[in-house]
């Protein structure tokens, strides 16, 4: 693990800088930190980052590039002929690659000279047979240009490694002397450092911007291409959801419309179940709970949460369902058809959510200061007055965030969708009915068996990119409506 | 200054409270009288805001606090289990040291207590009460053109008398004022004791305040307190003109502002 | 009420004893009454289905850790184990030896029951794995005495717990009623005996036909390294992330699309982000296949919005007043976030975490596609960096695998891998509701 | 660098290969190979997704690989490739242990039962039975309620193929349909329709799933594979298909008609490279292992009868095209 | 009263405030001198906070809040994009109107400040900091056994020489203090002015205060604010004495308190 002392080293680096950094700001102001601009930390923080970060900086640039380098150089001495049949390049390289591994192994193991290793006259079916004794695993035998590309291989990587360490410990030594020589008491060591950790607040932000391009490119390819196979206006308008099995072509119905209308009605009824229950369970955890009860019932209801889904969509399958089929079934009131409906889903997705809203507006509601309660109070208001009236409003923010939270799980879940509502798409009113969601179905023809070009199995990419692209409309607008509100409020 | 005849109408004896180990308020009796200006003074962090507290149940909500000690309004325990803090708090209105507007508009903040006690049959009589309340709080002029401005961005003294104003709405029987014009101009000051004076005709008004001189002016009553203890109660001209604890001398004397 | 019954004396309505209610308050404590009740019955009724839930994983997964086992002595000729490492099938070599020796057995003990070769074979589950890693790890046991406790077939197992009756075992090819007679005399006999199923709590997976030697340690160990990544890139990127938008983002349409973009990936199904993860970490960036660190990285995107939106909420609920404080003494902003707003902010975080992290170690579907879901049974990698990239399952996915087999036994281990699971998860938490417990305070 | 082999595809090629891998781990000295489920057309992507270790060696499909998936694969280099068919899967109609008496099914039953539109008195109507007698005397007064694979999964296609389209044959309804003037390929499609009122229901799961909806309804038949009804005899009782019940051998004869052959794909590019992977493909079709008393054939797969000629096309690496 | 060759610390010019659409503060021009200490008063919302506010660039963090004009600070312009707002309020402390206690014990209250600004070396120097800071906010009596309690548990008074004590112990040279005394009693108050009076020998001291009788007593200049307007701004007794604006004298003649 080489390139693991190497960060080791910079980072003892980065420590000695850290210390002396500090020690040298500190002696610039005649050992008093009050004439420092910054707390001495600050230098010495200072004179670590400029080691750091120029550092590592190099050492990824630098993992990055060598293999690409080496590999090209390597897979420039491999002539075309030694390529077999059907294979390529990147295969043989992976078998240098691993003759490579092999013989560091068998060295570090003592059953090769280093020597021996380097050695480009080395008879290669001695090699592959010492190999092979040394208990590395080598598939066939080495032939003789991938042992010559082997070494060349080693020797390149060893030596690239080594100017790579003397590179970067010399940078990193660099830039703390030119972190040291900033250490001057007048030097703004807090605002650099500040901005240096602005600039990782940032990054972290981005990385949410970065994974959603990463998605849409993920997703963007197979949609275009589902799109030149299956029309587009049938896909958003089309009412029917019926794909057949592919291999006989032309005759599936990919519409939309009825997954829409089923991820909306399931997320409405699972909404309507979690929303009141949490935000209940959440108001009685924050003001009238004794501190015993909420210090044992909020983790509890917490791991609702943690329920694999499994469980849900079997607990809605065997035991919601076939319940709801007594009531409303055919010996009930005659409404339901079979245990699996939206109702069933949505009841118990509900459950699964109620943490998601009760625990966070209860910490949010615990955050409201009491100055506020006690105003209400003081006018004669009720406790539940105050909540309703004081409270929830000043908590109104964070329980919007808790809510949409809750809401994007519902949009998001497969495996109560698909044993508590079926796998029927239908466009109905009746939540007694069996519907499914864009989720399930997105799983379903993503881990069918269906042909992987064909239109059935492409379009649950298609699925994906709207489902994308109309949480993303939606939350727009939530976020609109959270802005405006926010204006009368604060 | 005025005849003593006037109705008991709190009646505490043997007040103790603990806030935790602390013992803020040391075996407090005091009877405040009705339809009178009743004035607590005393050095900061003597307990004045603590019992002013306990004179609507409001230190229920500090978990640490703890009350002790009979508190008899019109004859009635406060303490009684019988009885409602919430009612209690309706009766016995309060305007806290720290102005704590809601964060809601200026117009809501007012319309709150009578929306709650049920005082407005409909929207205009709940607009006529608020500007009267308005009013009264010596704040109308300032906020009459942005009732629907959020009362969190109202000055520090706006705040205070809009607080004032928020607690004079429910129209309590009694209303306890802790340093209700601490940061209010001399004008707006003088604008609130009119308003005490005239709260005084019906109801009892008790106000914790800093300034001797304001205790002086409003109040009938004045009662000192020095370390959880109350050192002595009387008539406030009595009490500033001729104390009988040297306590209370002291201070009065060591009065500079 | 009229402006003149304001001036003059208090309104009737509230003049009176404090001991008597009168209407109106009657009904707003009717209110409250109800208000709270509502709030009681919430939180009753979630804990009601945790308990439901609970039972009903218990009652069904308990089962899952005992197993029935054949106790037996067993010696291995050095001939006997030439002949079978010289085939292809070597374990079922084994097998077989063992299936012959314990028939010898006993017969020589003179069990009541009739039976042959066949019967044995059907009691026993697949033990030829089990007797010959022994001897390849001790080689130096050929030829002497060696006791072995084997896990018995999975319908036996089913006897043993009930799961199988007399009235309701069919004939097949995996047991005959005519089996149980022998079953019940051996274990009169003692050689058949139910045992606590360690193998359950720290093995791996196994194939459809070997209930018996299936084990969910593995993935318990996968589940630990995916955390691990989790938690240790989600929170912090979260807990920056939420700090930089809320306390530094100026109001721009960068911002905002950052802002959107999380509260939308939170919306985006789990499998997306297998798809991603696909796409980004294994075909792009070569990390391995089935590797817990892959799952760590995709599951740290998915938990991510989960984080940020609850240390939103709570970075928002700081009051203002807070930061004036900490800026009027000369702090700087990053100062007064680091040192005041965030340690008021650190239960909704912690809370955010926990829900989060739950999510994540529950999820199986983004695991689907980057070969966590499956057959996974490499064991338990080499070294805590091995840890990371050597392919490995995951709870969930164990579980889901399992639940979708056809032996039912796999079926009550399913459940007994949620059990575990949640004793995981409780595990997990408790640590952070500790914390949170700390951090919990009113201003 | 990778050391074990990577296997990805269907799920009902699963169970076998897990089988296999646990033997194949506990029998050489190569690492156990990791099999991913995921279906076979995820599978198969990414078996054609290129050449390298990044990719997976093998894909397991419970159909044949298809042109154009073949086209895909050679654009992305993946161009040798080894087709190893392990043999058979039956499906067969199973319902409760103690509800009515389904015990022997024709395809025309099924049609009749679930198809969109039958043929009632000669003349073609929406279905709107309600009850299996109601066609056939014979079979119980039940209501109508099949538990059929859904349209995911590769075994729909052999119930439509061997099921519904035979019964639409059998009842004379896809005749009728061509002469109220469809033409041939609209009306097998037609005939592949199935009601949408609830009668008939789509499962997107697992047989568990199936499983645990027949035990939820004593009136539902649900589809199944021969695997899995023998592991629950004690809950299912099978249906006869036309007369024949299915069986390990009734199927490998051919005498049961709804099977369906199980294949794996090798790359052979990554024989030689990646370890182990020959030996797996050979370990896994082993008569030992594959053959009728290996324990493939003992979990419920019918073996293949021509495995001998599958065995000697992996020794020789004989890719697809090159070989018949 | 004093001599007026004072240097100037704060020049400002032209300066506008907005809070949206409300113009809070208009035009304001003021020098503001080293050494003195320089009293704004005015009625309730008439910008006095708001101006204060400015001084050490606290309006920032008020999002809709809009600051216009030159702040000159020692000849810098303080609004300057060069300027770290940090460093300028180290150098220019404040001390607000709410009290707003840090919800950490007292000891941390005052440490805090030191701590960041490396003002001790030790935990001994720092346990002198903060005794001696807490000594001049005039709290050290009732504090020094409940160091460790925390900050937000104290009475209202007490906060507010808590938040005094906890500005003075960054040893800022310009403090801005909005009504500091608003919830002391006589006492404390004097010992408070003993305190700005004190520090005025080496920095420049701002206090915004009702009390008319504070303002002329403590500070040597004195500004009149009127509806964000400053009326008049000279000696301190030239102000109470002989105002020039018409304004200014009726708002000092309606004096009351
Ligand atoms: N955050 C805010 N948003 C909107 N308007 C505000 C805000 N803060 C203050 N104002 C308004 O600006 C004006 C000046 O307020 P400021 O707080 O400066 O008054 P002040 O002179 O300090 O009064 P006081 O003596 O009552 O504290 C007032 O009319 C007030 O309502
Ligand atoms: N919540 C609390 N927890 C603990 N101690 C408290 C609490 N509130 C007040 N105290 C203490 O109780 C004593 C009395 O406080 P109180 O607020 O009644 O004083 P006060 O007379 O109102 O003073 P001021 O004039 O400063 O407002 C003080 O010593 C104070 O520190
Ligand atoms: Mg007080
Ligand atoms: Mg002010």
């Amino acid at each position: 693990m080489p390139i693991f002392w190497l960060i080791l080293i910079v980072l003892a680096i980065a420590a000695a800088g850290f210390l002396v950094g500090r020690h040298r700001a500190l002696q610039s102001a005649g050992g008093d930190s009050r004439g420092l601009h910054s707390l001495p930390g600050y230098y010495g923080w200072n004179v670590a980052l400029k080691a750091i970060v120029p550092a590592f900086g190099l050492l990824v640039v630098w993992l990055l590039v060598q293999p690409l380098y080496v590999s090209n150089t390597v897979s420039n001495m491999i002539p075309d002929s030694a390529i077999p049949e059907g294979s390529s390049m990147g295969l043989v390289m992976a078998e240098v690659r691993r003759t490579a591994a092999g013989m560091d192994n068998a060295v570090s193991a003592g059953l090769m000279t280093e020597d021996f290793a380097r050695n480009a006259r080395a008879d290669f079916a001695d090699v592959t047979t010492r190999l092979q004794e040394a208990g590395q695993i080598v598939t066939s035998r080495i032939t003789q240009p991938v042992l010559r590309a082997a070494q060349e291989y080693r020797v390149l990587n060893s030596t690239g490694y080594l100017i790579m360490s003397i590179a970067v410990i010399v940078l990193a030594v660099l830039g703390a002397l030119y972190g040291l020589r900033e250490s001057r008491a007048a030097f703004r060591a807090r605002n650099v450092v500040e901005q240096g950790v602005r600039a990782l607040l940032i990054a972290a932000a981005s990385i949410a911007v970065l994974t959603t391009v990463g998605i849409v490119l993920s997703l963007v390819f197979n949609t275009i291409e589902f799109f030149r196979l299956y029309p587009a206006s049938e896909f958003f308008f089309g009412l029917n959801w019926a794909p057949s099995f592919s291999g006989r072509g032309g005759a599936s119905d990919l519409g939309i419309v009825p997954l829409l209308w089923g991820t909306f009605y399931i997320s409405i009824v699972a909404l309507l179940v979690a929303v009141p229950i949490g935000l209940f369970a959440a108001i009685y955890l924050s003001e009238y709970a004794r501190p015993g009860l909420r210090a044992v019932a909020k983790p509890l209801i917490e791991v609702l949460a943690g329920i694999p889904t499994i469980v849900y969509g079997l607990f809605a399958l065997l035991t919601v369902g076939p319940l709801l089929m007594e009531v409303f079934g055919d010996e009930g009131l005659g409404w339901m058809q079979s245990g699996t409906s939206v109702m069933t889903a949505g009841l118990v997705m509900g459950i699964m959510l109620i943490p998601f809203v009760s625990s966070l507006s209860d910490d949010i509601i615990n955050a409201v200061p009491q100055a506020m309660r006690d105003g209400s109070y003081g006018l004669g208001a009720t406790q539940s007055e105050t909540i309703r009236q004081v409270v929830l409003p000043a908590a109104l923010p964070g329980i919007v965030g808790a809510i949409l939270l809750a809401a994007s799980r519902a949009i998001g879940e497969t495996m109560i969708v698909v044993l508590g509502a079926g796998a029927a798409a239908r466009l109905d009113l009746n939540p007694f009915e069996a519907m499914t969601t864009v989720t399930a179905k997105i799983v379903s023809q993503l881990t069918g068996d269906a042909d992987f070009a064909s239109p059935e199995a492409l379009v649950a990419f298609a699925l994906g990119m709207t489902l994308f692209i109309l949480t993303l409309g939606l939350n727009v607008f939530a976020l609109y409506i959270v802005r405006k509100y926010r204006e009368q409020y604060e | 200054m005025k005849v003593d005849q006037k109705e008991i109408k709190f009646d505490c004896r043997d007040c103790q409270v603990y806030y935790g180990d602390t013992h803020a308020i040391k075996d407090v009796n005091v009877q405040i009288e009705d339809k009178t200006v009743t004035a607590f003074i005393g050095p900061s962090g003597c307990g004045k805001s603590t019992f002013l507290r306990c004179l609507n149940r409001m230190n229920d909500t500090i978990d640490v606090a703890r009350v002790e000690g009979d508190f008899m309004l019109d004859g009635e325990d406060i303490y009684d289990k019988n009885v409602d803090p919430v009612q209690l708090r309706a009766k016995v209105g309060m305007v806290f040291q720290k102005p704590n507007p809601f964060p809601k508009s200026i117009y809501d903040n007012i319309a709150y207590g009578p929306r709650i006690h049920g005082l407005a049959k409909n929207k205009a009589e709940l607009d006529e009460i608020v500007e009267k309340s308005l009013r009264r709080g010596a704040i109308w002029d300032e906020v009459k053109d942005r009732l629907h401005a959020p009362g969190t961005g109202l000055s520090g003294g706006q705040q205070q008398r809009l607080c004032i104003a928020r607690a004079v709405a429910t129209e309590p029987e009694v209303l306890l004022m802790d340093e209700p014009c601490s940061a209010l101009d001399p004008i707006a000051t003088g604008q609130v004791e009119e308003l005490i004076d005239e709260l005084r005709e019906n109801y009892s008004v008790v106000i914790v305040t800093h300034s001797m001189q304001q205790a002086a002016r409003v109040s009938q009553k004045t009662a000192f307190f020095h370390l959880g203890n109350l050192v002595e109660y009387g008539e406030t001209g009595q009490i500033f003109t001729n104390p009988v604890d040297p306590r209370t001398e002291s201070y009065i004397t060591g009065r500079i502002g | 009420m009229t402006d003149a019954s304001m001036n003059s004396a208090a309104p009737e309505s509230r003049s009176g004893s404090l001991a008597q209610i009168d209407k109106r308050t009657k009904r707003r404590n009717a209110a409250e009454k109800r208000f709270r009740a509502y709030g009681l019955g919430a939180i009753l009724i979630g804990l009601f289905f945790l308990a439901v839930l609970f039972v009903s994983i218990i009652r069904s997964g308990v089962p899952a850790f005992t197993k029935a086992v054949v106790d037996i002595e067993f010696v291995l000729t050095e001939a006997q184990f030439e002949e079978a490492e010289g085939q292809l099938f070597k374990t079922r070599a084994y097998s077989d030896l063992f299936i012959a020796e314990l028939q010898e057995r006993l017969t020589a003990r003179g069990i009541a029951a009739e039976f042959d070769e066949a019967a044995i074979e059907r009691l026993l589950g697949k033990v030829g794995g089990t007797i010959r890693s022994y001897y390849q790890a001790n080689p130096d046991q050929l030829g002497e005495e060696v006791s072995f406790q084997l896990a018995a077939s999975s319908r036996v197992d089913g006897y043993f717990k009930g799961r199988v009756t007399r009235d309701t075992l069919v004939d097949s090819r995996f047991l005959q009623v005519s089996d149980l007679d022998l079953v019940d005399a051996l274990e009169e006999a003692g050689i058949i005996k139910q045992a606590f199923n360690w193998n359950f709590i720290t093995g791996a997976d196994s194939g459809v036909d070997n209930p018996g030697g299936a084990g969910i340690g593995a993935s318990v160990v996968g589940s630990f390294f995916m955390m691990l990544v989790v938690l240790f890139l989600s929170l912090p990127i979260g807990v920056a992330a939420s700090i930089y938008l809320e306390e530094f983002a100026p109001q721009n349409k960068f911002t905002d699309l950052i802002e959107v973009n999380i509260s939308n990936l939170a919306a985006v199904p789990s499998i997306v982000f297998g798809i991603l993860g696909l796409a980004v970490f294994i075909q792009f960036m070569h990390l391995p296949q089935s590797a817990p660190l892959v799952g760590g990285l995709v599951l740290t995107l998915m938990t991510l919005p989960t984080i940020i939106i609850s240390t939103r909420a709570s970075l928002k609920s700081v009051p203002p007043s807070i930061r004036d404080a900490a800026l009027g003494v000369g702090a700087s902003k990053m100062q007064a976030v680091f040192h005041h707003v965030l340690p008021l902010a650190m239960p909704g975080i912690l809370t955010g975490t926990i829900i989060g992290l739950a999510q994540a170690l529950g999820e199986t579907a983004p695991l689907l596609l980057i070969g966590m879901v499956g057959f996974v049974a490499r064991g338990y990698p080499d070294g805590f960096l091995a840890g990371f990239t050597e392919p490995n399952s995951a709870m969930p996915a164990q579980i889901y695998t399992w639940a979708a087999r056809a032996d039912v036994s796999f079926y009550e281990k399913a459940w007994g891998g949620i059990i575990i699971l949640l004793a995981f998860l409780l595990t997990m938490n408790i640590i952070a509701i500790i914390l949170r417990r700390r951090f919990e305070r009113r201003w | 660098a990778r050391d074990n082999v990577q296997i990805a595809g269907s799920s009902t090629v699963l169970p076998y290969a897990s089988i296999v891998a646990e033997l194949f781990g506990d029998n050489t000295d190569f690492p156990t190979p990791v099999v991913e489920s995921g279906g076979s057309s995820a599978g198969l992507k990414r078996f054609c997704e290129g050449v390298g270790e990044n990719t997976i060696d093998v894909a397991n499909a419970s159909r044949a690989i298809r042109e154009k998936e073949i086209k895909a694969c050679a654009e992305n280099g993946v161009t040798d490739i080894i087709e190893v068919r392990i043999g058979y899967d039956g499906i067969v109609f199973a319902s409760q242990q103690s509800g009515p008496a389904f015990t022997a099914f024709e395809p025309a039953d099924i049609y009749n039962a679930i198809g969109a539109k039958v043929l009632k008195d000669g003349e073609l109507v929406e279905n709107t039975y309600e009850s299996w007698t109601e066609f056939n005397g014979e079979l119980p007064d039940a209501p109508i309620a099949m538990f059929i694979p859904g349209t995911k999964h590769g075994t729909r296609e052999v119930f439509e193929d061997k099921v519904l389209l035979a019964g639409c044959e059998s009842t004379g309804a896809m005749e009728a349909m061509m002469e109220g003037g469809m033409d041939e390929d609209a009306a097998e499609d037609a005939c592949l329709d199935v009601r949408q009122d609830g009668k008939s229901v789509d499962i997107d799961g697992d047989y568990t799933e199936t499983l645990s909806r027949i035990d939820t309804n004593p009136n539902g038949v649900g589809v199944f594979g021969l695997a899995f009804y023998e592991n629950n005899l004690d809950k299912l009782k099978v249906a006869t298909m036309s007369g024949i019940s299915p069986s390990t051998e009734t199927i490998s004869t051919g005498e049961y008609p709804v099977s369906r052959p199980l294949f794996f794909y090798v790359k052979k590019a990554h024989i030689g490279v990646i370890p182990g992977l020959k030996e797996y493909a050979q370990f896994f079709v082993a008569d030992e292992i594959a053959g009728s008393s290996g324990p493939l054939s003992n979990y419920g797969l019918v073996a293949d009868p021509e495995l001998a000629a599958t065995q000697e096309m992996i020794a020789n690496e004989v890719t697809m095209g090159e070989n018949m």
